[in-house]
């Protein structure tokens, strides 16, 4: 098991480079894992959008927290966590970041402040504001960071937790990753006005970024990150993002119309991870790609030689406590 | 012809739109009929009456609630069962409540439609529950179809229904497919079917499960003569065919996919205990107290009420 | 049993003084009724508001519809509910508008488009928005009407109905009631940003008025009825207003010091109902008053005359199809 | 000691807040104490501790639940029982399954407070539920105390659990006062309590309706022997204690506050029936499938289960 890097690492542009690649290539993996059926259900890709997980954690301290959403996969890794558990994790194993028990769309690593991906949509953005007020309380100067597409613009609870964190002042730092559609919705059709105007409302600091563009979210987010670490209330990032593959990897044994090969060959031309090795000296990014490559390669075998989790334990952990529930027969 | 589950719910929802110009059906990615069901709605009925949604559950379900008690007859689908957890208010403080809290001046038609209910492979904990108990409970009408004629006939019945009611499809009885040479038709809720006759013990299952609960009998056909009765709705529960079913047997076991405490495993075992005829202490099959199905398959699995289990019962009650 | 007003009698200054008298009037009763036990459950009083509901169910024709609030009777009065049935459904009387199943949190009268008060908060801001969309469905010109508190801003679903109904445009008017408080919490330790300032977010014509000026809060409903009729989408109305009352009878138990006495004081002097009596002739006030007067003697002989609902049929209209349930007890 | 029951829920805040500087409370008007339990507390503990909240039950549950994932203990006073339908998605979905799902990595140390569950008169449809059998089912540790001693000793715990718990206090029970001259001290979730010890028939009673089955108890002890067995967790139930109770009456009635159609009076019933020793069929007194309480107050008390209901039950037993 390797040991997990830390947000640190992405204070270099080579280090937040080498994250894009991590994810993109973890996620091409995963892809491959779906498709031969070694992960079960599926995953949510979130090649394309990598410059906003790591721009974003490219501003965080270690013991700073993050919620995540089902696109989790990008901000999990960005945070730090260990790409061969977080690949045993979608694998079901017990070598997984929560032993097999949540997959995909739970993938958690509390020691990292990884609060967890979220199956809910909306349902971390108030989980970060408690992180935030947690944090105030105990006289400690961490942020926390809710990660959430445009369809959470949508969801009242996300809403209710700005006015929350506005009213507090909490520590919160809200990114939107605007990729264009919630599943086959428009966020045109569906988000009224617009996304910063909507938390600045709320009269939360609300900006526009290019989420393409690495360099460009994290100054963002490090100006809101800063203010937000200094007692100066919650930020609101919108990050204009787009997501290369389908909605979730099932969308591939659909015929599902909502957007044009154009439009998504147009976004290609924006991939975050050309503009960042454009960045690094000559031939390092293909450097950096190699290792990314045998990283990834020793997690798969980590992963793939991990154990299956015993039936006989399926109800572990129900409670923190050890209470051991009744079974579902007793014949 | 040859009838999918997905499809019946997609010609229900089809023949009820034209019949009745008031149905309505809002839900989200109904428009490219993601989930099935609502397949190529949107082409023939338009945007004005199949309504692709925001993200806002709670909105349009109450929406919804305000357009049944304006004329509408709305069918909402939910894209994963526990987005009726986020809607719960709406569903039963405020849709079951109408009727009773206004003294009877209005009705709310609505039907809440879930494809894909209860487990699915690797959706993990947030998106595999089976809460069907917790509507029976609240007083909801609330149907589990176990066929894909069974789901045809209870959802039409669902949306011409003055009362708001929630149309489970088990994403285990979605494969189901039938030879179907008869014209599809409304089927009443409230009545039970029994899919197979037996003199020893009558098995209630609940959705997909009656298909295990078949299987089963068959495979104990020359040892135990088993009933199989398909409540098909549990709220109201055809409790007169129950009782008559165990004047037969005498000996009931019930299979059902819901957690333990407080489902309707357990209701159906405690009205048969105080009311009707038992020879032998009851069984009930269920998944374990509180259950939160873990991501890796086999742990999923090993959670759901399985064949095991129901041949362990029967023979258990027949003892 | 009177025959019901509709809103069409508040179509002069006339008639909405003694709307305005006449819900005042009502109030004063219910709050004697409380006192004397025969009101079971007390009430919340909406003495002080009386301009909100006056002024915007001026704005309304007969077949528009409301929803209303816990803090509802005078919605439902000046929507044109007859008095003596509101008082008897208080009274849990069969005759009363619900037959005595509501009570005050639930009084309505379908046929007069009152969909309803609602016992939870920011509940019937979503209601009328499906409302304002079916009579579009049906190709009727109807407007709905949302009555609310400034404690419902704060209720994720009310945000989000703002989206859908500036999104599609409907014909829904969002009436906002701020009278400072929450029961106990002031609005402005709850509500970051504006309350106008909110709705606009989602692009929604937002307006504050004067909430104890009937003629200010008729006009300005009259603006956002009319465009919402003629199809041009939802409007905002934040009313600023105040309640005389405490929150809820129940609170003349309590010793609670959320306002100053001073407070109270200064805002009786915008007593909306003297600002209307102002602009009528000489001694007509005083004629409504006496005529308002009468209406609820009669009203009060009427509910109080009336029958208490059968035990046995407790039951009744639990569903719409006449199913009954089972029993609670077999023995 | 004079010790009113909201005076005991308050006592075992302040013990808690005193104890352990993790403790926060959130709440709507708890600033003011309206509700009773929160009296003071704003006074000794600071705002920084005990959180008026704005009207967004769901952010505000959220919010303490990423708090109890980052070393606080929040408790929530909702004011309303129905205020958790509104989070039934922030209790069910996200703060009950966080343990499971993350591995064991965490714990939720919630706990929800609702002063007055059930019905006060002439609060109507809306605010009248007493939903703790939804949560039984769903899973989450759920606590309903009968006297003020046990509403110190089960919040105490509560507050000291690792996992979320609810507490429900029944409005029924709130005016109950105990003279207590012992010190007041956490009673364990899970425990049972028999309040009175009986040979002929167990009574399971929930919350204020211990008091009620305790008057019966006492009326009918010429005629008949009753045990008054007061679960006070309703999950996790004490189920050995119930079967020692049965093995000693061999006879159960249920008296349980909740709709009958998958309440806990099913869950009792059927677990005794399938595992436990009856020697006759055994009985629960419930409030109706479905049950909407009518705002009038003959029709609300007509609907909650009553003594006379529970006379005539343990004779129907005892036949
Ligand atoms: C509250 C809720 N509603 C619906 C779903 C089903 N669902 C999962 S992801 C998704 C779309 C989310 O869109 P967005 O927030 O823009 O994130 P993206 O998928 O684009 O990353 C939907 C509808 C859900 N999980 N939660
Ligand atoms: C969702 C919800 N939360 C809490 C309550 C309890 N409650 C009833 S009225 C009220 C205050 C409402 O304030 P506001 O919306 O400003 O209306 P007002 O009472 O001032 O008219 C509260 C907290 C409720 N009924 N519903
Ligand atoms: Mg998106
Ligand atoms: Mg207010």
């Amino acid at each position: 098991m390797t040991s997990p890097a830390d947000s640190a690492g992405l204070g270099s542009p080579a280090g937040r480079y080498r994250m894009l690649r991590l994810i993109r290539g973890f996620e091409e993996l995963a892809l491959d894992l779906v498709r031969s059926g070694a992960i079960t259900g599926g995953i949510h890709p979130y090649i394309g959008q990598e410059a906003v997980a790591v721009g974003v954690c490219a501003a965080l301290r270690p013991q700073d927290r993050i919620t995540s959403t089902h696109r989790g996969h990008g901000h999990v890794l960005a945070k730090g966590a260990a790409p061969d558990r977080l690949l045993a994790e979608l694998l079901g194993r017990t070598s997984g970041l929560n032993q097999g028990r949540g997959g995909s769309m739970h993938a958690a690593d509390f020691s990292l402040g990884i609060l967890g991906a979220n199956g809910i949509v909306g349902a971390g953005g108030p989980i970060a504001v408690g992180a935030a007020w947690s944090a105030r309380q105990a006289g400690e100067d961490r942020v926390a960071v809710a990660f959430f597409g445009d369809g959470a613009l949508n969801q009242g609870v996300l809403l209710e937790s700005f006015n929350l964190a506005a009213m507090w002042q909490l520590p919160v730092l809200f990114v939107c990753e605007n990729n264009g559609y919630a599943t086959t919705l428009p966020a045109a059709t569906a988000v009224a006005g617009s996304a910063t105007g909507r938390a600045a409302a709320f009269g939360i600091p609300a900006a526009e970024v290019d989420g393409m563009d690495t360099e460009a979210v994290r100054s963002a987010a490090t100006e809101a990150v800063t203010r937000a670490r200094g007692g100066g209330g919650p930020g609101f990032l919108e990050c204009r993002t787009y997501r290369f593959e389908g909605h979730h990897t099932m969308e591939r044994l659909m015929k599902l119309h909502y957007r044009t090969a154009e439009e998504i060959a147009d976004w290609r031309e924006h991939d975050p991870l050309p503009r960042a090795a454009a960045l690094l000296p000559d031939g390092l990014a293909a450097k950096l790609d190699a290792s990314v490559r045998e990283q990834l390669a020793a997690a798969e075998q980590f992963a793939l030689g991990s154990e299956h989790p015993d039936p006989e334990r399926a109800l572990d952990h129900l409670y923190a406590d050890g209470l051991r529930p009744r079974a579902g027969s007793t014949a | 012809m040859r009838l999918s589950y997905t499809k019946a719910l997609n010609r229900a929802l089809t023949d009820a739109l034209a019949e009745d110009p008031a149905v309505c059906v809002f839900g989200e990615d109904i428009g490219a009929g993601m989930a099935g069901p609502t397949l190529n709605l949107l082409d023939r009925f338009g945007p004005g009456r199949i309504v692709d949604t925001p993200l806002s559950e709670q909105a349009f379900t109450s929406m919804a609630i305000g357009a049944a008690l304006t004329g509408r007859r709305p069918v909402i689908e939910f894209q994963i069962p526990s987005l009726l957890f986020l809607v719960f208010e709406q569903l039963v403080n405020q849709a079951h409540k109408f009727s009773l809290m206004t003294g009877g001046q209005t009705g709310v038609p609505l039907t809440c439609l879930v494809p894909g209910s209860g487990s699915r492979d690797g959706w993990a904990g947030q998106h595999s529950d089976h809460p069907y108990s917790l509507f029976a409970h609240a007083g909801m009408k609330t149907v589990v179809p176990a066929t894909p004629t069974d789901a045809y006939g209870l959802l039409r019945s669902a949306i011409a229904d003055p009362d708001p009611v929630i149309v489970f499809a088990p994403a285990a009885a979605l494969p189901v497919r039938e030879t179907v040479t008869w014209e599809l038709a409304p089927i009443p809720l409230g009545c039970a079917r029994i899919h197979r006759e037996g003199t020893d013990v009558t098995v209630v299952a609940v959705g997909h499960l009656v298909h295990d609960a078949l299987a089963v009998a068959e495979e104990l056909a020359p040892e135990i003569s088993v009933e199989v009765f398909d409540p098909r709705t549990l709220h109201p529960f055809d409790w007169p065919a129950l009782a008559a079913s165990l004047e037969r047997t005498g000996r009931l076991v019930v299979i059902d996919d819901s957690n333990r405490s407080c489902g309707i495993g357990a209701e159906v075992l405690a009205t048969a205990a105080e009311e009707m005829r038992l020879v032998a202490p009851p069984r009930r099959i269920t998944r374990p107290d509180g259950t939160v199905l873990p991501f890796a398959p086999q742990l999923d699995r090993a959670l759901q009420p399985h064949r095991d289990q129901l041949r362990r019962a029967l023979r258990a009650v027949m003892k």
